[in-house]
């Protein structure tokens, strides 16, 4: 014990003990993340079921199915690995690691509690829509790399609609920026304490009540507008023209096995992703709806925590299953569409609405 | 009109042509000369008494030793139809197209090319519209001999190939 | 202008309207699944299930095979002897042939229903259900008869042998017709030696 | 084949492992979405709310590189016969397939006379599940995968054993 003590005290070794810590918490957040997916897959096909009036998975596993994704995870592990001669071939096999490691990286910076964070950097947000970014690179390599024209025509699709989307996105994102002044994730979070009428969706985000009715219609508009181009981000319904499943071919047609299961994880991590950012900076993160729903951190910091991430992953899951709902209810656009959509409608939108809410952060913030 | 004077209409617009009506059929139908048969079709699309802009349907038929093409046509206009019958010997089997008359009569030229192998002179694009390029034969043809294999793919039954592997080997033997 | 505004209006109606459809058929309507191996629906009594031909009931008249459109109803009957008794039809009438074939391969068969209409005697019918799954083709050719094979071949030894008496009956007119009792110890001798021709 | 296949003698262990491998492989049959004639319809409606083949993780995939069962599902004409076959041979191992209905299983109605019809797909690929109907219903269908299902949980990863 002795022993362990000193060599936390001695400033030499920190880097060691940061080091082992962080690979700690990556090791737990592959898991969170993995696990995660698997529930998301099998949630995916239950909702879509249920509002087809089906049942979807009952018969693997015992209760409604709850072992079919292990069952596919399996599969797909066990299948023959297919790479064509004629792809290219270093490309080929990076792509699918590059989806899940870029969309793995950026959950180094979602808040789960008041301490449990990767690490809380100062432009937190700024890294995480920088880094989802990369997806775009590695779904073209994988368009690109399998020597398909159908999966490069996805590919292309794909892109254009991610590079897109980023501007509504990154537009929507500055407004709780500007209300609370920060980059940094837990002082986004941090703003919002105390109840959900203090949410920046609700027009809280640090300001008091005359601010919060006048800016209300603003925040939630911002909130819709990043909510549904994160979806485009991400490649959902209705803007999954990167999939298209049968009719309009994605970029994975190529990818067989645990290769295709990569952009299927990924895709799911993106979603919690998604969320996890709209819960961090819109639904007042890790705190409580209601402030008596939480453990302050004076009386004890690991249930602190633990209630705290209990609320960032409730919240979050709610709305990956919003996007689930949102998927089973609406047809898929068409490329022309999506793009009038972006640019004719979200970017005016989202110019306007920075335009009020920084005029009203000027006039109200003495 | 009706189809006794859409004949006499006709016979008077081609003395020469020996249009005739033929009424053994199930359906009467206009005996055309394959020399005449252009200029008739032309004839009959454009004149503003018959106006047949209709081509509903094009068949080709094996009569015994002769190849029929059956011209099924209907004028919108004057709500009347008439049918054009045309004919060739097995050994000359070549039809002038009327597909710069009717454009629809090209894929079905195509396809009586294709099932009877009635060949349509001047056509733009005389290819097999059913069947892959490289059959042997056209199929609808009462002496059609099937083919047993295409492109290694078999043709023929289960027992059929089995019967024809025991008949290898009994040659073998 | 206003059009776009009207656009952007209509859409986000119409998502809530959309929305709140699938929301209604999550919750509130029960899924119509039937759970097939758990739950089974019964058959119709028309339903063109499955063809089964009760062998007993079967006149072997032959209408079924001549009506089948594909060619896929084999049978083989021969003529029972005068005197023979092998049972009763349904509608009351003797037998009057034995079966020594009824197969139908289920590999081509089309379940027209064509062969369960001519069928008089209601010995074809259809029966529920239809799952008849197999890993071979050869399992789907399905034989209806109850005799064996030792049976099948006594039957044509004796048929042949009522043949060969008719054919020298009708050579010998003066002859008795009353061979029977006579021929039928002859039958088990030249049996396997005549009949392995016949069957291949 | 994936790598752990045919590369170890048949033990204890490997029966064991065989049982989760088989497990997995049978509980995920995914089809490739390959309609050819009538059959198709009864397919579709198999797949949809009545009887929803999404009950046993089967739902289809648009690719032969992500699916494991090709499901013939109609009239196999000589002209597309060779795509079937180009389909079937693009599929990652281990692949199964399912004849569906009369035509595929010996060319149905077009057996005698049929010059353009494959005879039956087993002639040009191995077959594991034959469904007699024309169309099967949709129970028949899924009677069919059930018996891939058994097939399937009776295969193993050990080597052949020579006699």
């Amino acid at each position: 014990m002795n022993v362990l003590t000193s060599f936390c005290n001695n400033p030499a070794n920190w880097f060691f003990i940061k080091l082992a810590i962080s690979l700690i918490y990556m090791v737990g957040m592959i898991t969170f993340v993995s696990v995660f997916a698997l529930f998301a897959i099998w949630l995916e096909r239950k909702i879509s079921a249920w509002a087809q009036d089906r049942l979807g998975p009952m018969e693997t596993g015992g209760f409604h199915g709850w072992l079919q994704t292990v069952a596919d995870m399996l599969k797909l592990l066990l299948k023959e690995d297919i790479i064509p001669d004629a792809v290219d071939r270093p490309l080929f096999k990076l792509a699918p690691y590059i989806v899940f490691a870029s969309s793995f990286a950026a959950f180094a910076t979602l808040p789960f509690a008041a301490n449990l964070i990767g690490t809380d950097l100062n432009i937190g947000i700024y890294y995480i829509v920088a880094i989802s970014s990369l997806v775009v690179i590695a779904i073209i390599m994988a368009g690109w790399a399998s020597n398909n024209k159908w999966s490069l025509f996805g590919a292309m699709r794909s892109a254009s609609q991610m590079i897109s989307y980023e501007v509504p996105v990154a537009l929507a994102l500055l407004i709780p920026i500007l209300m609370a002044g920060s980059l940094s994730m837990q002082d986004l979070v941090s703003v919002q304490a105390g109840g959900f009428w203090n949410w920046t969706i609700f027009g809280g985000g640090g300001f008091k009540l005359p601010f919060t009715v006048v800016a209300l219609p603003f925040t939630v508009l911002a909130f819709l507008i990043y909510f549904w181009a994160s979806l485009a981000e991400v490649n959902r319904c209705p803007f999954d023209l990167p999939e298209g499943e049968s009719e309009i071919i994605g970029f994975h047609v190529e990818y067989s096995a645990m290769r295709f299961g990569m952009f299927f994880f990924a895709e799911f991590a993106n979603m919690f992703l998604v969320s996890g950012v709209a819960v961090a900076l819109f639904l007042g993160g890790w705190y409580a709806p209601l402030p008596f729903l939480e453990v302050s951190a004076e009386t004890s910091p690991v249930l602190h925590n633990i209630i705290g991430a209990f609320w960032f992953i409730s919240k979050s899951v709610i709305l990956v299953a919003v996007q689930m709902w949102l998927r089973w209810t609406l047809p898929r656009f068409r490329v022309d569409q999506l793009m009038h959509v972006c640019w004719k409608v979200f970017l005016p939108f989202s110019l306007a609405n920075i335009l009020i809410v920084s005029l009203l952060v000027v006039l109200f913030n003495q | 009109m009706t189809l006794s004077e859409i004949v006499e209409y006709l016979q008077a617009s081609f003395p020469d042509a020996g249009l005739n009506l033929d009424e053994t059929e199930p359906e009467p139908l206009i005996l055309i000369p394959r020399e005449h048969l252009q200029e008739v079709a032309l004839f009959i699309r454009d004149d503003e008494k018959l106006h047949f802009e209709s081509l509903m349907c094009l068949s080709g038929i094996e009569m015994g030793d002769e190849l029929h093409t059956v011209y099924n046509l209907y004028s919108n206009k004057h709500n009347h139809k008439v049918s054009l019958r045309c004919k060739v010997s097995k050994e000359d089997p070549v039809m002038p197209t009327v597909t710069f008359v009717w454009r629809t009569a090209e894929w079905h030229e195509r396809e009586s090319f294709d099932l009877i192998g009635i060949t349509y002179d001047g056509h733009p694009d005389p290819r097999r519209i059913l069947l892959p390029d490289d059959w042997e034969g056209h199929p609808l043809r009462k002496d059609y001999v099937p083919q047993k294999k295409w492109h290694d793919i078999p043709l023929m039954t289960k027992e059929d190939i089995e019967k024809e592997a025991e008949a290898e080997k009994g040659d073998a033997k | 202008m206003a059009a776009y505004f009207k656009d952007i209006w209509i859409g986000v109606t119409t998502i809530i309207a959309g929305m709140a459809v699938t929301l209604r058929h999550m919750i509130f309507e029960r899924a119509i699944t039937i759970q097939y191996p758990r739950e089974i629906k019964e058959m119709y009594p028309r339903a063109r299930a499955k063809l089964f031909n009760t062998i007993e009931d079967c006149e072997c008249c032959y209408k079924c095979q001549r009506i089948c459109p594909i060619d896929v109803i084999f049978i083989k009957g021969l003529r029972a002897g005068k005197d023979e008794d092998i049972g009763l039809l349904p509608d009351g009438k003797p037998k009057k042939m034995h079966i020594i074939q009824f197969d139908i391969d289920f590999t081509k068969c089309i379940y027209c229903g064509l062969c369960v209409d001519v069928c008089e005697q209601k010995s074809l019918h259809w029966e529920a259900p239809q799952e008849a799954s197999t890993v071979t083709r050869e399992e789907l050719y399905i034989d209806f008869t109850n005799i064996s094979d030792e049976e099948k071949q006594a039957l044509i030894a004796k048929d042949e042998e009522r043949k060969k008496a008719k054919a020298a009956m009708k050579k010998k007119p003066g002859a008795k017709p009353g061979v029977k009792p006579a021929a039928k110890p002859a039958v088990d001798k030249p049996k396997k030696d005549e009949i392995k021709p016949e069957t291949d | 084949m994936s790598i752990i296949e045919g590369r170890f003698a048949p033990n204890v262990l490997v029966t064991s492992v065989d049982k989760i491998f088989n497990w997995g492989r049978s509980r995920s049959l995914w089809p490739l979405t390959f309609g050819l004639a009538c059959c198709a319809i009864e397919m579709m409606a198999t797949n949809a709310s009545r009887f929803d083949l999404d009950r046993f993780g089967i739902f289809p995939r648009p690719t032969p590189r992500q699916a494991d069962v090709l499901l013939v599902s109609g009239t196999l004409t000589a002209k597309m016969a060779e795509r079937v076959l180009r389909l079937y041979e693009q599929m990652a191992e281990p692949k199964y397939v399912i004849s569906m209905g009369s035509c595929s299983n010996s060319g149905g109605p077009y057996w005698q006379h049929g010059y353009h019809v494959v005879k039956g797909i087993d002639l040009i690929m191995p077959v594991d599940v034959y469904i007699p109907g024309c169309p099967p219903r949709p129970e028949a269908l899924i009677d069919g995968y059930l018996k891939l299902r058994e097939i399937i949980m009776e295969k193993t990863i050990a080597k052949e054993v020579s006699k």
